[in-house]
């Protein structure tokens, strides 16, 4: 017998949301039938306000597009800007900016393993690795002088040179890190409660996943080896040694399993940058902030953040400032048609569980 | 999975191994807070290094930096006297305005908690409200090479020095369109400069029109209140670069070389006469005599005869320009280029009346009379004497002298082994006019070279070109032979004391040192004074004169009240662009008594 | 027997004690601020220390964080949010975008000024606000409560006319009644 | 970056060029092909791209505003996921009542892209379901993303700016003041950059 129909508001506030959104739930008992996303709590027009700013300060906002990894924003504002004008950056701020960008991979991780397993009720790995997280902000700190936003890789290369004794720190942190993801494993990975939880939820279909738009670790934990830093390699990602785990699958489980994998990859990336690190230049200068104008043409860039791939595109008309800055975030998929489409048949309970899989973020969806 | 699943059931509890362990817990506010050695924290502004450019503000692109008045600083050239406020209702500390603050007094620092339940307490003026500890925690600041501004000039190509003294080519080339565009992009637009500028041009706007590539905006800008901006593009004595704001890091923009450029543009008088399309004001019946076709008289002319006033100049000489053509080598300002822009100002309708001396020619009393006005542009003519023992021998004379003939076109002998006394420009002119016509220059000076009031390039194309130069020397007699030609020169070596009263050093001859240099001719350039013979003696009790230059108001306006003067007879600093500004803020005073 | 206005003056001193060391605070997520929220609960800077931890639903919390920007959409739920917690509540406005618009100041999606719409108790400046911050923000509040200086719930019951004219005044489909939670 | 290794994008083009009429196209550098057509043959060549040439991924969909032109242009942004190689395509329909095929039965998530566009531009979509709203909740007036929209001027009228910043000055007027330069008007736009 079908139970009785009801709808059921999820957010926005709502502790199992991931950020400042909506998913409007229609149950049947407690299997959803049909889900829709609802967004724009968090919508500040960045790209209405980056028609009035100049090519520097752009520079500034970009980073908020996505608080929890500031890093690739400023990348891809970066490459667009440099491929449009055609500027050079200096060898030394091509590895600076992969290994911030790697730190701030493994700091998203760590942030997401709070998230997914205090989704499932696992709240003490959340105390430890969000802690954790600290040490990655603690360099972050040192070396671009905020903890959340950077506002360090600016086009032409990054703004200021590593300072002293960072390599060490940085090294130090690495060890420190490698150690506690073995115990991370057997809180939340050996745990029966997660891979319960895990298991066979919110499968995505591998045949299907690359036409619907799925990137990252969720296109990952389906099977296909698919990372933009080897497919479209930029800055010195095709000099650097690593691999891009993949798992048959597509459920919450392999999702979770990638990611574990690809913090210790981006562990062993950031010791390599370090090691091979050139010295010379940091910074290729821009002029005059006021009077830098960018020749007339378009960009798309795209870098790897850790929910997959982040997308620019840049059309210049020749002035002061940029004519359009598009953002796609990955979550732009991942948020709305992927979950709306994975929710169908699961359970009530599992909504935050799937959408902290997937790393929807909505501030990069609305923007 | 089987239901009873033993390994996950103890793998969490391994996690109590944690116990025991010390906590990493940062015991706020029980432990002082922490912030990293580049902390991007709340501002903090040494005030007294700040100069008010305002470039901060202008980089905000959250509007977060006023700038105010604030108690104790005072404004001054080259210092606007503001300070910055900052929002922090608005600031997101991307300390951009660190990066672009061209004196790196303002820095961020370690201090980041500024709580409070009242949201208007949000103005913070830094350097004021952390002005105790806001030094010792600074923490992001920017130096000159992490700084966004850009201090190093586009340098200005020239001949080279060798080449330079085959002939009276012009040394300087000008910036082509490339450089003058990447020049003009340097600047900030503080407009700092405008007030050291005596003409107050509008330095900002014809700098930002040449950056965005309208040059022809800038010429029109340009003679909005200049009408020589070409001698002024190439000889000015540029007060506006020495308070540039890139100056306290580095080279000040190259605010004369950019007004050139934009200058260049126009080729002749007609071309500028259809670029700057001037707005002529129907006459008005007034009419206003100028004495003296020097910058300030043309200036006056100029505007005068745009205003709608029927003007003549009278000038002694057969050319215009007054101490711009007879005072300054043609290596530096062609004679064209002067001729261009007087062209120009008699296209528009001023008269100008050659070889006419007042006084001689015509009698200053009845043009007084005869005119609504009169503006006296007379300029030092009379050069001042060394006062040593030998002056009148022959082969001894003066800078202004030697250039005004060769500058005239004529030719004057001084042999092959010329001293030139004095620092100036003058002298510097002297001597590389001499150096030019074939002979060994140096020029001695009584005080260190970096004394020199000469303008840096100019001395260094001296040296470049060869002349020697020996600093703390003191001509102390000329010595001639039996036919009163001028032979050897005598001179002391001097040192430098500093003065008591906290002025420049004084040079004092060292006992012992003289010494004798072989010489072929010596020329003074200590100096020039008025030569006001021209003025009937009935006038001159009406007409104040002291220390050698007319008592005027600020309106130029002398105690007699029809009678305006300006340019070295009126004003102390005695160049060209002051003497430009004398005979524009006269043209002001003569409309507004006559006009309105 | 006893002074009324005194023996209520300990009543008070009381409970603003008790009240200052629970604060529960609603897990709202409003803007980029949120994201320092949680290394203030977890382990390296353990905000529990304080008595302040979570609450899930607007009825059991105390204190509202508005974490940053409030884009108009979100306004809307705030102050419904707002309005359903209880008497005594507290709000504190995080970073520089509650204060003055910070960074969005011209962004046609965002309120500027937060204590026009809702009142503000502290306001924590920084854009983000650190962990330590955040704390000296809640010692703050605390500290107000205990002198009974933490009264924005009162303003706003005083003052209804003048937050819902400003308010509606952006949100203009209001579907709900005015503060009769 | 020699023409040979070019091949792939080169075969795109060449391709494409046969069986549409292309208002352009180009190889943009390794990894990037473009081409410009007219808005009625977006669904061929994108079906084409999809069905023939295995550019399988829709990446990205945007859409920018010539104001000077009278146009928005719209560009997609495919991927192929063996040869690695983006492939742009772009319209351009006139900014007043310009209309578009909906391409959201090609690939799904090509509808949110839809809704948003319309949303901050006012292109229409035709046959394109989806809920009005978006983003903006109850948004009265111009599409916000259209040039002409001017949102410094919105917000003045709209929200509130805290007082006690009255007293800030503009350095440039300041110092004007202090002197008696006269600043003529048609030199004003200049004053800042």
């Amino acid at each position: 017998m079908r139970e009785k129909s009801t709808t059921l508001y999820i957010g926005p506030q709502h502790p199992g949301i991931t950020g400042n959104m909506m998913v409007k739930l229609q149950v049947e008992g407690d299997t959803i039938v049909k889900a829709e996303t609802h967004v724009g709590y968090l919508h500040r027009g960045f790209e209405k306000l980056m028609e009035r700013r100049n090519w520097l300060q752009s520079f500034t906002i970009v980073c908020r597009i996505c608080v929890p990894e500031p890093d690739p924003n400023e990348e891809n504002y970066s490459r667009a800007v440099e491929e449009i004008e055609g500027r050079e950056v200096p060898e030394r701020a091509k590895y600076i900016r992969v290994m911030t960008l790697e730190l701030a991979r493994i700091a998203t991780y760590l942030l997401w393993y709070g998230g997914q397993s205090g989704s499932a009720g696992l709240l003490t790995m959340g105390q430890w690795s969000v802690g954790d997280r600290n040490y990655i902000l603690d360099l972050f700190e040192d070396l671009t002088g905020g903890r959340v936003y950077h506002m360090y890789i600016w086009p032409g290369g990054v703004r200021r040179d590593l300072p002293e004794g960072f390599k060490e720190k940085a090294l130090r942190t690495m060890d420190y890190l490698e150690k506690r993801l073995d115990d991370y494993d057997k809180l939340l990975f050996e745990n029966s409660i997660f891979q319960k939880r895990a298991k066979g939820v919110g499968i995505i279909d591998k045949n299907k996943a690359i036409e619907w738009g799925v990137v990252g670790p969720p296109l990952r934990g389906c099977g296909i080896q698919s990372d933009v830093r080897k497919d479209d390699p930029y800055e010195v990602y095709d000099k650097l040694d690593f691999e891009v785990p993949a798992m048959e699958g597509g459920d919450v489980w392999t999702r979770a399993l990638v990611r574990r994998f690809e913090i210790r990859q981006s562990i062993n990336l950031v010791r390599q940058v370090l090691d091979k690190m050139p010295g010379g230049e940091y910074y290729n200068k821009i002029p005059n902030p006021h009077k830098w104008t960018i020749p007339a043409g378009d960009a798309f860039v795209k870098t790897e953040s850790a929910r997959g791939e982040f997308g620019y595109y840049m059309v210049s008309d020749g002035g002061n400032k940029p004519r359009r800055v598009h953002v796609k975030g990955p979550a732009y998929v991942h948020g709305i048609t992927l979950l709306e489409n994975l929710l169908v048949g699961e359970n009530v309970a599992d909504v935050s569980f799937i959408m902290n899989s997937l790393g929807t973020c909505p501030p990069e969806i609305e923007r | 999975m089987a239901f009873f699943d033993l390994k996950g059931l103890l793998s969490p509890i391994t996690g109590l191994k944690q116990f025991g362990k010390k906590p990493h817990t940062i015991m706020f506010p029980d432990v002082a807070e922490h912030a990293s050695d580049r902390y991007r924290g709340l501002h903090f502004n040494k005030l007294d290094d700040c100069i008010g450019c305002g470039n901060c503000s202008t980089i905000c692109m959250n509007e977060a930096i006023d700038m105010i008045e604030i108690e104790g600083v005072e404004g001054k050239k080259g210092d606007s006297g503001l300070r910055p406020r900052v929002d922090n209702g608005r600031c997101c500390w991307c300390a951009l305005c660190v990066e672009v603050c061209p004196t790196g007094s303002l820095s961020l620092t370690k201090d980041y908690i500024f709580v409070t339940p009242d949201a208007d307490d949000f103005l913070w003026t830094p350097g004021v409200d952390n002005k105790e500890n806001g030094e010792q925690i600074i923490s992001f600041h920017s130096d000159k090479e992490t700084s966004l501004s850009d201090y190093n000039r586009i340098p200005m190509r020239e001949l080279d020095g060798s080449e330079r003294i085959k002939s009276f080519a012009e040394a300087v080339l000008g910036y082509n369109e490339e450089e003058a565009r990447k020049e003009a992009a340097r600047c900030i637009s503080c407009g700092l400069c405008t007030e050291s500028c005596p003409d107050h041009m509008h330095i900002p706007e014809y700098i930002n029109a040449i950056a965005r590539g309208n040059d022809e905006d800038a010429l029109r800008i340009i003679y909005d209140n200049n009408p020589l901006p070409e001698m002024c593009g190439k000889v000015c004595t540029r007060r506006c670069e020495d308070v540039c704001a890139m100056t306290h890091r580095g080279d000040a923009i190259a605010i004369r070389w950019l007004k050139r450029y934009a200058t260049e543009t126009a080729e002749n008088a007609e071309i500028t006469r259809q670029i700057v399309n001037p707005e002529i004001k129907e006459a008005n019946g007034k009419k206003i005599s100028i004495i003296g076709a020097g910058p300030s008289g043309l200036t006056a002319g100029y505007y005068l005869a745009l205003r709608g006033f029927d003007v003549t100049i009278y000038e002694a000489k057969a050319n215009a320009g007054g101490m711009t053509f007879y005072g300054i080598p043609k290596y530096r300002l062609p004679a064209e280029s002067l001729e261009k822009q007087v062209s120009y100002m008699q296209s528009i309708g001023v008269k100008i009346n050659f070889n006419t001396r007042v006084g001689k020619d015509i009698d200053f009393k009845e043009l007084y009379n005869n005119s609504d006005a009169v503006f006296m542009g007379v300029g030092f003519e009379k050069p001042w004497t060394l006062g040593i023992t030998g002056e009148d021998l022959e082969g001894s004379l003066q800078a202004v002298t030697y250039l005004d003939v060769i500058n005239g076109g004529g030719e004057m002998e001084i042999g092959n082994k010329v001293v030139v006394i004095g620092g100036g420009n003058v002298a510097i002119d002297a001597a590389r006019v001499a150096r030019r016509k074939g002979a060994d220059v140096t020029i001695v000076y009584r005080r260190r070279v970096e004394d020199m009031p000469a303008d840096w390039e100019e001395i260094e194309g001296a040296e470049d070109e060869g002349v020697h130069i020996m600093p703390q020397g003191i001509p102390l007699e000329i010595i001639g032979d039996k036919n009163g030609k001028v032979i050897k020169l005598k001179f002391a070596r001097s040192e430098m004391i500093p003065d008591p009263d906290g002025g420049r050093p004084r040079p004092k001859q060292i006992e012992g040192s003289e010494d004798i240099m072989e010489v072929t001719s010596v020329i003074g350039a200590i100096g020039q004074e008025g030569d006001y013979s021209f003025i009937p003696d009935d006038m001159k009790d009406q007409i104040k004169i002291e220390r050698g230059r007319f008592v005027v108001n600020e309106d130029k306006q002398t105690t007699l009240p029809r009678l305006f003067a300006g340019g070295d007879s009126a004003n102390r600093t005695a160049d060209a662009i002051s003497a430009i500004a004398d005979g524009f803020r006269a043209v002001k005073a003569i409309e507004k008594m006559l006009i309105k | 027997m006893y002074n009324d206005k005194e023996s209520q003056k300990i009543v008070d001193i009381i409970q603003n004690y008790a009240r200052k060391h629970s604060l529960f605070i609603l897990a709202y997520g409003t803007g980029c601020g949120a994201i320092e929220i949680p290394p203030t609960m977890t382990s390296r800077y353990d905000a529990e220390r304080f008595g302040i931890r979570g609450a899930a639903t607007p009825r059991q919390a105390d204190v509202l964080l508005i974490t940053g920007y409030l884009a108009t959409k979100s306004l809307k739920r705030v102050i419904k949010v707002y309005e359903q917690m209880q008497d005594p509540k507290y709000v504190i406005g995080f970073g520089s975008c509650t204060i003055n618009g910070g960074m969005y100041w011209d962004s046609y999606n965002t309120i500027n000024v937060l204590d026009k719409y809702i009142p503000v108790d502290v306001n924590i400046n920084g854009c983000m606000p650190r962990p330590e911050a955040v704390i000296a923000g809640f010692v703050k509040l605390q500290k107000q409560i205990q002198e009974g200086k933490a009264d924005g719930w009162d303003k706003y019951k005083k003052n209804l006319d003048y937050y819902k004219e400003n308010q509606k005044k952006i949100i203009t489909n209001w579907v709900m009644p005015d503060f009769n939670w | 970056m020699s023409e040979n290794n070019l091949h792939n994008e080169q075969k795109l083009l060449n391709l494409l060029e046969k069986k549409f009429i292309l208002k352009g196209g180009s190889v943009r550098r390794e990894r990037r092909v473009e081409v410009k057509v007219e808005p009625k043959e977006i669904v061929p060549v994108l079906l084409y791209a999809k069905e023939n040439s295995g550019y399988t991924a829709f990446t990205h969909m945007s859409c920018v505003d010539w104001i000077e032109d009278g146009e928005f242009e719209v560009v997609y942004i495919l991927w192929h996921p063996e040869e690695k190689i983006n492939f742009f395509v772009k319209t351009r329909v006139s900014r007043d009542n310009g209309t578009l095929p909906n391409i959201d039965f090609i690939w799904r998530q090509a509808n949110t892209y839809e809704r948003e566009i319309r949303e901050m531009f006012g292109i229409q979509f035709e046959g394109l379901v989806g809920r009005e709203e978006f983003i903006l909740e109850d948004w009265e007036h111009m599409p916000p993303m259209r040039r002409d929209f001017d949102t410094a001027k919105f917000v003045e009228k709209t929200y509130f700016y805290r007082p006690g910043r009255e007293d800030a000055k503009d350095v440039r007027e300041y110092v004007q003041e202090r002197t008696d330069e006269e600043l003529p008007d048609f030199a004003k736009k200049y004053s800042r950059d």
